[in-house]
């Protein structure tokens, strides 16, 4: 979905707020809303693309409007009542109605931290043929899907070079949206700044994306 | 009684079945009563575990942060071998010294010397190699860097207080898909006394994302 | 600039909200900035593309929240204070301060209908030779200006065909910053809508824009 | 006392020189406060006149609006002498019938026809042809027409109400320059009996944008 998330380029948005230092979450809300959407990815009844777009679907003045964990308690939210796991009458008297939905596995105190320090890798051990090799040139497809896709608008129908084969991953596009895994290979490729840009830009400058096979074509 | 989880959100007629879960109300709330609110629900439902939360938060604010990935740089400081395996198979060279996991499964380290300096974003949403770097800055969230970082790289590091002659080539790497990247910082100068913890104390959040050096 | 005014192609809008009959103007204040903007635009003190650009200054978060006409309010007010015919101690006050600046010509209402009968037309007698001929392929160039730009984003590093040379009329990349009309060719151009959007669009339609000299190379 | 005029924005740092007229307050404010504010202020000030304010009101909502276009549709169907000339040279053709000025001056028109279908809009702010159309409507000048009348003229029309065959070709004409579009919708079946008023008043806002179609 072509949507504000995919920020890559506007240049009406000014400063960044830096800080050198800062606490790692401002308010308390904030860890209890992150750890939320964590001990919730342990149920395994959305995954992590899904998560994303559901956040990519927040209408596009109240994303820039919302603070990055107000965010995600808007896809939280959103994800719990689209799998059932909470209902409406719940949200709106804030207490359980009899007879809901339980998921397991619960995620309990003591299986946190191997959860987190486990992850969730993306790569699958899949054998497929690359379709492209490295030092290969490259041209992005022009897409502009009503799902979700990680090629960002600012880079699609751009000629670049691969600069790595990453091996076969879950393509997110398909998985966002429940339709499966569908894993395929992923390369690195190397867009010139130029190419991306026009002349403004540093001829020598570059911006790299890791795109999934289906991105690429022939030049 | 009415709940305040609903939505934080305007009244604001929208088209899409995945926006259904969207319930709006003409009012922002409170995102700390929402949040609070929806915690209790969950926990009464039994769908989590009020103490796992404790644990996360915990873990995330005093056992994951930018420590971690200054210890990896100056292993890769100190020990040539290392730096090779870093380079060569990241995750697994970072594995070494004992950190892994949640979005820092697929890593990569780029190497920033006098001739190419590297600077990371995520345009799409913030990814951000976790289990080294901790939880994002607001900075590194914000719209503005997700949106100037790929189209003015130079002029992002000039505000941000870094000057890099035009001759010195730069790198934007926009970590959109499951790989998250390291930048290894160029060792400060006049250093060669210092011991690996003195050295992996210098090394600061920003030189790791790319938007500051590290200073001796 | 590459801002949130720069709608085209975007997808997470939502529905047109769309009524068949409505005033026209909703409510009495609407009608009453749209008048002050002409008014205020006889004085001659900005131009047309002055004033478009500073609407499009306006940070997208409230640009979006903002209706139509409140943009207008913010850019009057905007254009105002830049060109020294408001204070701010005036606008904090609501009164006039002592000194301060009138303008001439005041619009008044006996020359209300014929400024709006006689419009301000854009095309100039100047004779340029025209780059591009009609039937020309032509692609238009990749840029990103900070300042303003009448070249949509969906629209640039995109090949196309010139229909018809409109002749020669103000430049508003420069218009708009005060840097002078600087009058060029004025072209409209015709893109198939699978060079715009790619194989999802019909391959029959194409979209058409008016593009400035400028904006256009040789492919 | 304070004003109510200053801004109806948020509190918001940004960075443009341009940006420096914007004054923020935390708080949106009423605009209709703010306008009549900022009328009594430019009246006392004797940079407005007020009742040069009221022609410019009465004039669009009284003098310029649809019936304008309806008048040209209708004189091209029923001459065909007019119908060339108004491909030829809009702008003057439509001057034949006595409309001209702002944000009409470079007049274009673009025929329906069974094979073709044209529909108007401005992606960049809301340009439309004001001397023939009046003021247009919230729809046209909504973030969401402007945003997929590009990308998808197809479902717009769709969702408007009007379904157009794959065999149909559909141009857009994104007005972003200072050319205005007029479209000259298809004169309906069975009308041979109908005098130029009567065509005229078939004629609908919406045909001459390109949303709809006249029907008999």
């Amino acid at each position: 979905m072509n949507g504000i998330h995919d920020l890559g380029g506007m240049q009406d948005l000014g400063h960044i707020p830096y800080a050198r230092t800062e606490p790692v979450f401002h308010e308390r809300w904030e860890g209890r809303i992150f750890a939320l959407n964590r001990c919730a990815g342990a149920w395994r009844k959305w995954n992590l693309d899904a998560s994303r777009f559901q956040r990519e679907l927040i209408p596009p003045a109240e994303y820039l409007r919302m603070s990055y964990y107000e965010r995600w308690v808007e896809g939280l939210v959103a994800l719990l009542l689209k799998t059932g796991l909470l209902a409406r009458e719940e949200l709106a008297s804030g207490r359980p109605s009899p007879g809901t939905s339980k998921v397991e596995p619960l995620l309990t105190p003591d299986k946190v931290w191997p959860f987190i320090a486990r992850g969730t890798p993306a790569n699958r051990d899949v054998q497929a043929q690359p379709r492209f090799q490295v030092g290969q040139p490259v041209r992005t497809v022009n897409i502009h899907p009503e799902g979700h896709t990680r090629l960002p608008r600012y880079a699609r129908d751009k000629a670049g070079i691969i600069v790595r084969d990453h091996g076969v991953f879950v393509y997110p596009d398909t998985n966002a949206l429940f339709q499966g895994e569908q894993p395929r290979h992923l390369y690195c490729v190397r867009f010139g700044a130029q190419e991306l840009w026009g002349p403004q830009a540093n001829a020598q400058d570059s911006v790299y994306l890791d795109l999934w096979e289906t991105y690429l074509e022939a030049p | 009684m009415t709940s305040p989880i609903s939505s934080a959100e305007t009244g604001h007629d929208h088209d899409h079945d995945h926006d259904a879960g969207h319930s709006r109300q003409k009012l922002p709330s409170d995102p700390a009563l929402r949040v609070q609110s929806l915690e209790s629900l969950l926990v009464e439902k039994g769908l989590v575990d009020a103490a796992a939360l404790d644990a996360v938060v915990e873990a995330y604010e005093h056992r994951i942060g930018p420590r971690n990935g200054a210890r990896v740089i100056a292993r890769a400081w100190v020990d040539p071998a290392y730096r090779q395996r870093l380079f060569a198979d990241a995750t697994a060279a970072i594995a070494e010294l004992g950190f892994s996991g949640s979005q820092g499964e697929h890593m990569v380290a780029v190497e920033n010397t006098s001739r190419v300096h590297n600077l990371v974003v995520c345009t799409l949403c913030s990814c951000y190699p976790l289990p080294l770097l901790g939880l994002p800055p607001v900075w590194y969230k914000s719209p503005a860097y997700r949106a100037r970082a790929v189209i003015d790289p130079r002029g992002v590091l000039r505000e941000l207080g870094l000057e890099i002659p035009d001759e010195v080539e730069i790198r934007v790497w926009d970590s959109t898909a499951e790989i998250r990247y390291l930048v290894v910082p160029e060792r400060p100068a006049r250093t060669d006394h210092l011991s690996e913890d003195d050295l992996a104390a210098l090394v600061t959040r920003d030189s790791m994302i790319g938007v500051a050096k590290v200073a001796s």
